[in-house]
């Protein structure tokens, strides 16, 4: 659905064909399941296996499933089971089952790893607990829903703008989040299938761990290989592109293109002050909503569409490029919050996410 | 008494001068093979740019390996230097919201906290003999799990601008650098020439003829527990400033990799053996790794694979020196 | 302090030592039911059949690589390096299975076989080129890690349907993981009780160079017990491909130092030669049993880390080890 | 077949760089006890060392039972029959006795599995063959050293050998215990077992050897039959001249009190000991193996917390203490018994070893004044004529007898009051045994109150000024140097508890 602004882009049919996740998300489009076997009467409890403790956005996003609960009211949802993955598969594992353990009525998942979470999800739907999977997808279709993005034409998307905006001949380098995490591989993935169609040489790809330390460091060592010689970088998170711009800021030169910010103050900020050119794509944490919602959807009995893109729910949530950045940009959210938020502001400030004004 | 007259023997002698030269200077060798390596795979590595780049990451790792190698030397060890970092990030950007005039005092409070972080440690392992391990994973749980019920998941406040000084070069040098040399000089010192040093080395060789020579072995333990803290701290700091933000991932790996440059530059795991010249080569030869193999653009998995034979491979030449057994 | 030493003093010499070494874990062992107590009478559903076989369950994968922890720690050794091979082993036993049902025997031998291969080695470096066991399972740690992330950075393979299965059969009540690690566990007891391999464990980590002299085969007994503690990463690993279905190079990092800890926590010396299979048990329990007890009560997440870093540091400090 | 059970012909080895054996033969016959002796570091226990296959000969051949030895394995070596107990006890500290005596050759049922009821069964008979019944379940960590060594000689017992080595099996033992050993000897003799028997104390020897073997300087002096030898004959042929082997005696008053201990006790078996310490005085403690000497060492020196009593010097204010720094601090010191496990940083240079406990003096600022510690190093090789290769030797690398050396050196620099030797000569050769007798009376000379501990009656009764003999940690006695004699300390010593207590 976002794509439609976007010049040129088209998912072929050879890159679905090269890729599972394509062929789940696009058959899921249009497919509705039938929930009557999970109707109950309110209150619900539901159990939300997050990504827990780990960094601002899934802490966010944790702030926004409290407050709509609270929001929705105890004669709607009477218990949020919480279960905290410290962003580790092999945590998250474990804590789905203590969370089935307590016999739920449904389960909202953010995944930390496709496989891993597969089997876990199936029983949870062989136990009767209907699963929402909520920014990331796993590798069973056995589930609900899924509330996200199709992360595959993100990935693509950036590197199509990059370029469009650079030209085929520029020299490219691309950094990942976690090798193995799926969110990651996946963007890549997307990526990956349109540098090749073009038949572009990358100068180098390399995991940035999402981490804007790693991605300094690695940018260092790129600016000291190659020089002015960059002509883009494709990256996979803001937080690698706040590195990417540090490294850029002590050596004193020009930042290149960047594909692959995001509604996240920091970010915007920096890129307001440099001026460079950039895409920017939006992963909200507030999505979390939506998941709840759907959750709340299904325990009701109502059919629901198997892919829910938050984008369709969410308009304020679709990318956008540099010439846009003061629109998005938030001067009092503190440098670490992912828009776009939908709990008011009161909220924010509580959690300690809005900076005082001078 | 009768020593034998040293050196007599033709063959043993000299394979046992061979093997205590290997010893000695195995880690300079590898360095400065590794280095030769570079001339031809990775040119670039000697440009000023590239040179100032290697320096500045070295030195974050080198400041924290310099308390990871008195900690050794103790026979102990130190796993909680990731919490550490996570703490010195937090108050930084808490306690100065941006401002640089506030930058001192956040340093002294990080300063404070590290310390009694490595008090604890240290009295883990001392007064209730937890094998450091152990003692030190177990701060290091305890230490990220305090800062995340400080936060309560999100670190706020800023890092004040006054750090990015530790992203400036003056052709290769820089601030974390001369820092790293200096911290080094001085402890060098300190292990070699001050009583505080000699009884560093002697707690970690024995510590029961420590205590029973009238050395206070618990004062001297504890002592070297809260350095290596403070270095983290500081070290966090000059890391806090490279990231510009509060990362919760800030220096994941570094506790490991300074055991390991601690350990290639030939301080013993046991204790009472090695010091910091050694651990500047082992810094240096990880740093150069990580460097080289982006240059030459080696996918992460091989970097994994070929820091781990490095590894194997420097501690194998100290294992071919030792003595027979 | 004072009614300790007047307790103390009221027994026999061996039952005073009896104490003094086996007290901790008794203490450990009184944790576990403080927690049970808390969950009995805090939350509805812990003491559920339905939570009890999930902690069961749990602690089996925690417990097996425990168990090959323990017994290299008994000869003051340590191994780093069980949680990358964990995460091998998922990958090399989903090819291999492939979702084939014809191929489970064989993926078992190859996914056990690699276990053996990577402890040879391990006993290898540690014997014939002597560098110390930290140091050797370190780099290892990395080595396998590349290795896994160059077969694959994306899940890879499948179960087939019925070892997939497998991972929710029960015997009774008790889930078929939970027998085979006590299995595992009895049979590991009976191992150190009543054989010499056993003995010798105790004899390397308590002075390896008396027990060279003795005419123990140190060398030997080194290559079995890293294959053994490498295996038990192996069965790890097609454990967690029965609870996954597919092979996710996601699952494996952190493994050693949760059982590292847990085999502290259950009384084993890190500087080898002391520690008892209760007590490795008692130390897995500990911390299955506190995270699941965690999410239970619903505990607000952020002091989630601070109770069990409280908790381990608490359970640690309990043994104030000899140093000798 | 031989007559020679055992033959090693021109063994040479050198460590680091040290030469330790040159060229050494020697030859064992079936039921002869062999005495091996020498100064410290002569090489006697790298000898057997290379017998036991712990070390390789870098030249030489092994001939054991007619035939040529290649390389072997500790458990190949013993299975042929050669056991050895080892100078540093080879005992495992986590295991059990009976666990201990049969490592490596656990008595099995099928299968591999374990028949742990003949272990211990066994290993009940042969500790009682030894005159002890402890619990064979006891891990040896619970055991006293002399009950450790016991354990190690039922070990080699266990073995059934033809060939026993035993590097200065008596060091810790004695009275009734070291009986007991010449027994088990004679009855294995019988046997037709051969035994090679190391030991410092050469009464020992011409008790019960065959044959002796001199070695110095990691070479053979000469191997003759014990009815050619006398022990001036033996002494000199050790040390290389003629020795005197009188106890150096000084003419000196008894002088101020300096040290007053009242009814301290500890949380080991000490128990309510009183004593009182006049400068320039020798006071030896006399007792049994076990019976808390060494606890009330610790105790004085304050290595141990009191849990009853006071100590006091008279001098300096009444200064108490209780930890070994203030100890030091205040005057005294304590040269350990364990020498490798308390005294001695082995890993370190001799210099770091010496400086040690006298840094506060050496230091200004906290930084080494490098001039004065060279001064302090030199005047300590000199003062105990220390055999090193340079100041900056390991000390495990120096022999027994200069190791001991370097831990009194690092003591003396203190400039001490009172200096408590525990078993200062255990271990030491006999040229070495003497220099320290001087010593102490170098320092009885400028004053110094000495407590030294001895398992070595006539080294007690020639040294000591007066006597208190120890029984079950308790002091039960207090003899003066003229009516010492070894019967009398005997009696006090083995007394039973309540005429002990009646006393
Ligand atoms: N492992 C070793 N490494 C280096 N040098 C050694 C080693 N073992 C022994 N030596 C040296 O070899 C020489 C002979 O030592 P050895 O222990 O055989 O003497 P010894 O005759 O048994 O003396 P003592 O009566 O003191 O026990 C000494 O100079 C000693 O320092
Ligand atoms: N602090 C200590 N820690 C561990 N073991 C100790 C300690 N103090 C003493 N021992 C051990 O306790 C045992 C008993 O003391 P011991 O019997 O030595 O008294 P003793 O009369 O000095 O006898 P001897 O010196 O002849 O062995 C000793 O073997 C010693 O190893
Ligand atoms: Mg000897
Ligand atoms: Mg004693």
């Amino acid at each position: 659905a976002q794509d439609e602004d976007m010049s040129g882009f088209e998912i072929t049919q050879e890159m679905i064909d090269a890729s599972p996740y394509l062929q789940s998300v696009l058959s899921r489009l249009d497919q509705v399941y039938d929930t009557s076997e999970f109707a109950k009467d309110p209150p619900y409890r539901i159990a939300f296996a997050a990504q827990g403790t780990s960094n601002a956005w899934s802490a966010l996003m944790d702030a926004h499933a409290y407050w709509y609960v609270e929001h929705l009211g105890e004669d709607v949802v009477s218990e949020l089971l919480y279960g905290d993955a410290q962003a580790q598969a092999d945590i998250q594992v474990p804590l789905v089952e203590d969370l089935l353990a307590q016999e739920p009525d449904a389960l909202i998942l953010v995944p930390m790893g496709a496989a891993a979470l597969s089997a876990p999800v199936e029983r949870a739907m062989m136990q009767g607990v209907p699963v929402v999977l909520c920014a990331s997808a796993v590798e069973t279709d056995n589930f609900v829903t899924e509330v996200g993005t199709n992360l595959y034409s993100i990935g693509a998307t950036l590197a199509e703008w990059l370029i469009d905006t650079v030209g085929a001949d520029g020299n490219f380098l691309m950094m990942t989040g976690v090798p193995g995490v799926t969110t990651s591989v996946i963007m890549e993935e997307g990526a990956m299938a349109v540098f090749e169609s073009q038949g572009i040489e990358l100068l180098d790809n390399q995991p940035g761990f999402w981490s804007p330390a790693e991605g300094k460091k690695i940018m260092e060592t790129w600016l000291a290989q190659h020089g002015d010689g960059i002509d883009g970088i494709w990256t996979g998170g803001a937080q690698m592109a706040q590195g990417i711009i540090s490294a850029y800021e002590d050596a004193e030169m020009e930042i290149p293109p960047i594909a692959g910010g995001e509604m996240q103050s920091g970010f915007l900020r920096s890129a307001i002050e440099h001026g460079f050119e950039f895409y920017a794509w939006m992963y909200p944490n507030a999505m979390i909503t939506i998941c709840l919602d759907a959750a709340i959807q299904i325990l009701q009995g109502e059919p629901i569409a198997r892919f829910i893109d938050f984008v369709d729910t969410m308009p304020e949530a679709r990318p956008f490029t540099d010439a846009e950045a003061e629109d998005y940009y938030r001067p009092r959210w503190s440098d670490d919050v992912h828009g776009p938020v939908t709990m008011p502001d009161e909220k924010l400030a509580e959690l300690g996410f809005l900076v005082e004004e001078e | 008494m009768s020593i034998a007259k040293p050196y007599e023997s033709a063959s043993g002698a000299s394979n046992w001068r061979m093997r205590k030269f290997i010893a000695d200077f195995g880690v300079y060798i590898a360095l400065a093979v590794l280095l030769l390596a570079a001339t031809v795979l990775t040119p670039k590595l000697f440009e000023v740019n590239t040179i100032a780049v290697v320096m500045r990451q070295a030195s974050q790792l080198g400041i924290v390996a310099i308390g990871q190698t008195m900690i050794l030397l103790v026979a102990g060890l130190d796993l909680s230097i990731g919490g550490i970092f996570l703490m010195t990030s937090i108050v930084v950007a808490d306690v100065t919201n941006g401002r640089d005039e506030m930058v001192l005092p956040a340093i002294l409070i990080a300063l404070a906290l590290g310390a009694l972080i490595g008090a604890g440690n240290g009295v883990l392992v001392t007064k209730r003999r937890v094998p450091p391990f152990v003692a030190t994973l177990g701060m290091l749980v305890l230490v990220k799990g305090a800062t995340q019920a400080y936060t309560k998941g999100v670190p706020g406040g800023f890092v004040p601008d006054v750090l990015g000084i530790v992203n400036q070069s003056w052709f290769v040098l820089s601030i974390p650098l001369l820092l790293w040399l200096g911290l080094n000089a001085f402890f060098i010192f300190v292990l070699r020439r001050t009583s505080y040093g000699r009884k560093v080395y002697a707690v970690g060789s024995n510590i029961e003829a420590a205590r029973l020579s009238g050395i206070s072995v618990d004062v001297i333990r504890i002592s070297v527990y809260i350095l290596g803290s403070c270095l983290a701290v500081a070290s966090g700091v000059v890391l806090t400033g490279y990231v510009g933000y509060v990362d919760r991932f800030i220096g994941t790996g570094l506790e490991l990799d300074s055991i390991a440059a601690a350990i290639v530059g030939g301080t013993a795991f046991v204790g009472g053996r090695g010091g910091l010249l050694g651990t500047i080569a082992g810094v240096l030869i990880i740093q150069l790794l990580s460097t080289m193999a982006l240059l030459m653009g080696l996918d992460i998995e091989v970097q994994f694979i070929i820091k781990g034979l490095v590894i194997l491979g420097a501690v194998t030449l100290y294992s071919l020196a030792e003595t027979e057994s | 302090m004072n009614l300790t030493a007047r307790f103390m003093s009221g027994l026999t010499p061996s039952q005073r030592l009896f104490l003094r070494r086996h007290g901790p874990v008794f203490a450990v062992y009184g944790f576990i039911l403080i927690l049970f107590l808390i969950g009995a009478t805090q939350s509805e559903r812990f003491m559920s059949v339905r939570n009890l076989t999930n902690v069961a369950r749990q602690s089996a994968f925690l417990g097996i690589v425990a168990l090959g922890q323990m017994l290299v720690i008994l000869t003051a050794g340590i191994d780093l390096s069980v949680g990358s091979l964990v995460k091998l082993s998922i990958l090399v036993s989903a090819l291999a299975m492939n979702g084939e049902p014809a191929n489970l025997g064989m993926a078992i031998l190859l996914t056990l076989g690699l276990g053996l291969l990577v402890g040879l080695i391990h006993g290898f470096l540690v014997n014939e080129v002597k560098i110390a066991p930290f140091i050797v399972t370190l780099a290892s740690l990395g080595i396998l890690r590349g290795v896994s992330l160059s077969i694959s950075t994306s899940p890879v393979g499948s179960a087939s349907r019925d070892f997939i299965m497998f991972y929710v059969q029960k015997i009774g009540p008790i889930p078929v993981i939970a027998l085979m690690f006590v299995v595992l566990l009895i049979l590991t007891a009976l191992l150190l009780r009543y054989t010499a391999f056993g003995k010798y464990l105790y004899a390397i980590g308590g002075n390896v160079e008396v027990a060279r002299l003795s005419g123990v085969p140190v060398k030997r007994v080194r290559y079995g017990v890293y294959a053994l503690c490498s295996i038990t990463a192996s069965i790890t690993g097609l454990l967690w491909l029965s609870r996954m279905g597919v092979g996710d190079p996601a699952i494996g990092d952190g493994i050693e130092l949760q059982t590292i800890t847990a085999v502290i926590i259950g009384g084993t010396s890190l500087f080898g030669g002391r520690g008892t299979v209760i007590g490795t048990l008692g130390g897995v329990l500990l911390l299955v049993v506190m995270a699941n007890l965690l999410v239970m009560l619903g505990v607000n997440q952020f002091v989630q880390g601070l109770i069990q870093g409280i908790i381990i540091v608490a359970a640690v400090a309990l043994y104030k080890q000899e140093g000798d | 077949m031989s007559e020679f059970i055992l033959e090693m012909h021109n063994i040479s080895k050198s460590f680091a760089g040290v030469q330790a054996l040159k060229d050494v033969s020697i030859r064992c016959r079936p039921g002869q006890v062999y005495g091996l002796v020498g100064e410290n570091g002569a090489g006697k226990s790298t000898l057997m060392k290379i017998l036991a296959g712990a070390y390789k000969a870098d030249s030489g051949e092994i001939i054991y039972k007619g035939q040529l030895r290649e390389q072997a394995t500790a458990g190949e070596i013993i299975e042929s029959g050669i056991s050895i107990i080892y100078q540093e006890l080879a005992l495992v500290p986590e295991m059990s006795v009976a666990e201990n005596i049969f490592l490596g050759r656990e008595p099995r049922r099928a299968l591999g599995v374990l028949n742990l009821k003949e272990l211990h069964q066994r290993a009940a008979a042969l500790l009682k063959r030894l005159g002890i019944t402890p619990n064979t379940r006891m891990p040896i960590s619970e055991l006293t050293v002399a009950q450790r060594q016991l354990v190690e000689i039922a070990k080699a017992l266990s073995q059934d050998a033809d060939l026993i080595v035993m590097d200065e099996p008596s060091a810790i033992l004695a009275g009734n215990e070291l009986d007991q050993l010449f027994q088990i000897i004679e009855s294995l003799v019988e046997q037709g077992v051969a035994i090679i028997y190391i030991s410092h104390r050469l009464e020992e020897v011409f008790r019960i050897a065959d044959e002796v073997t001199v070695l110095k300087d990691g070479e053979l002096v000469d191997t003759r039959p014990i009815e050619q030898l006398d022990r001036a004959m033996l002494v000199e042929m050790m040390v290389g001249r003629p020795l005197d082997e009188i106890f150096p005696q000084t003419q000196h008053e008894q002088g101020e009190l300096v040290l007053v201990a009242e009814d301290i006790s500890t949380d080991t078996i000490l128990t309510s000991a009183s004593l009182e310490l006049y400068a320039g005085e020798i006071l030896g403690i006399a007792g049994m193996v076990g019976s808390g000497r060494t606890e009330l060492a610790r105790a004085l020196f304050g290595a141990d917390p009191l849990t009853g009593g006071r100590i006091r010097l008279v001098g300096v204010d009444g200064a108490t203490w209780s930890n070994p720094a203030q100890a030091i601090q205040s005057g005294l010191v304590l040269v350990p018994e364990d020498r490798k496990a308390h005294g001695l940083f082995t890993a370190l240079s001799v210099r770091i070893n010496v400086t040690i406990p006298i840094l506060r003096r050496l230091t200004r600022f906290g930084i080494v004044r490098g001039a004065e510690e060279e001064a302090v190093v030199e005047r300590a090789r000199e003062r105990l004529s220390i055999v090193m290769a340079s100041a900056d030797q390991e000390t495990q690398y120096l022999s027994g007898g200069n190791q001991q050396k370097v831990v009194l050196a690092k003591w003396l620099e203190t400039d001490p009051t009172v200096v408590i030797l525990d078993e200062p000569t255990r271990g030491v050769d006999v040229g070495a045994k003497f220099e320290i007798y001087k010593l102490m009376r170098q320092l009885n000379d400028r004053g110094i109150a000495i407590v030294m501990i001895s398992s070595e009656l006539p080294e007690v009764i020639g040294m000591s000024d007066r006597i208190l003999v120890m029984n079950d940690g308790r002091i039960v006695g207090e003899v003066g140097q003229d009516e010492a004699t070894e019967a009398g300390i005997i009696a006090l010593a083995t007394m039973s508890n309540s005429e002990a207590n009646g006393q």
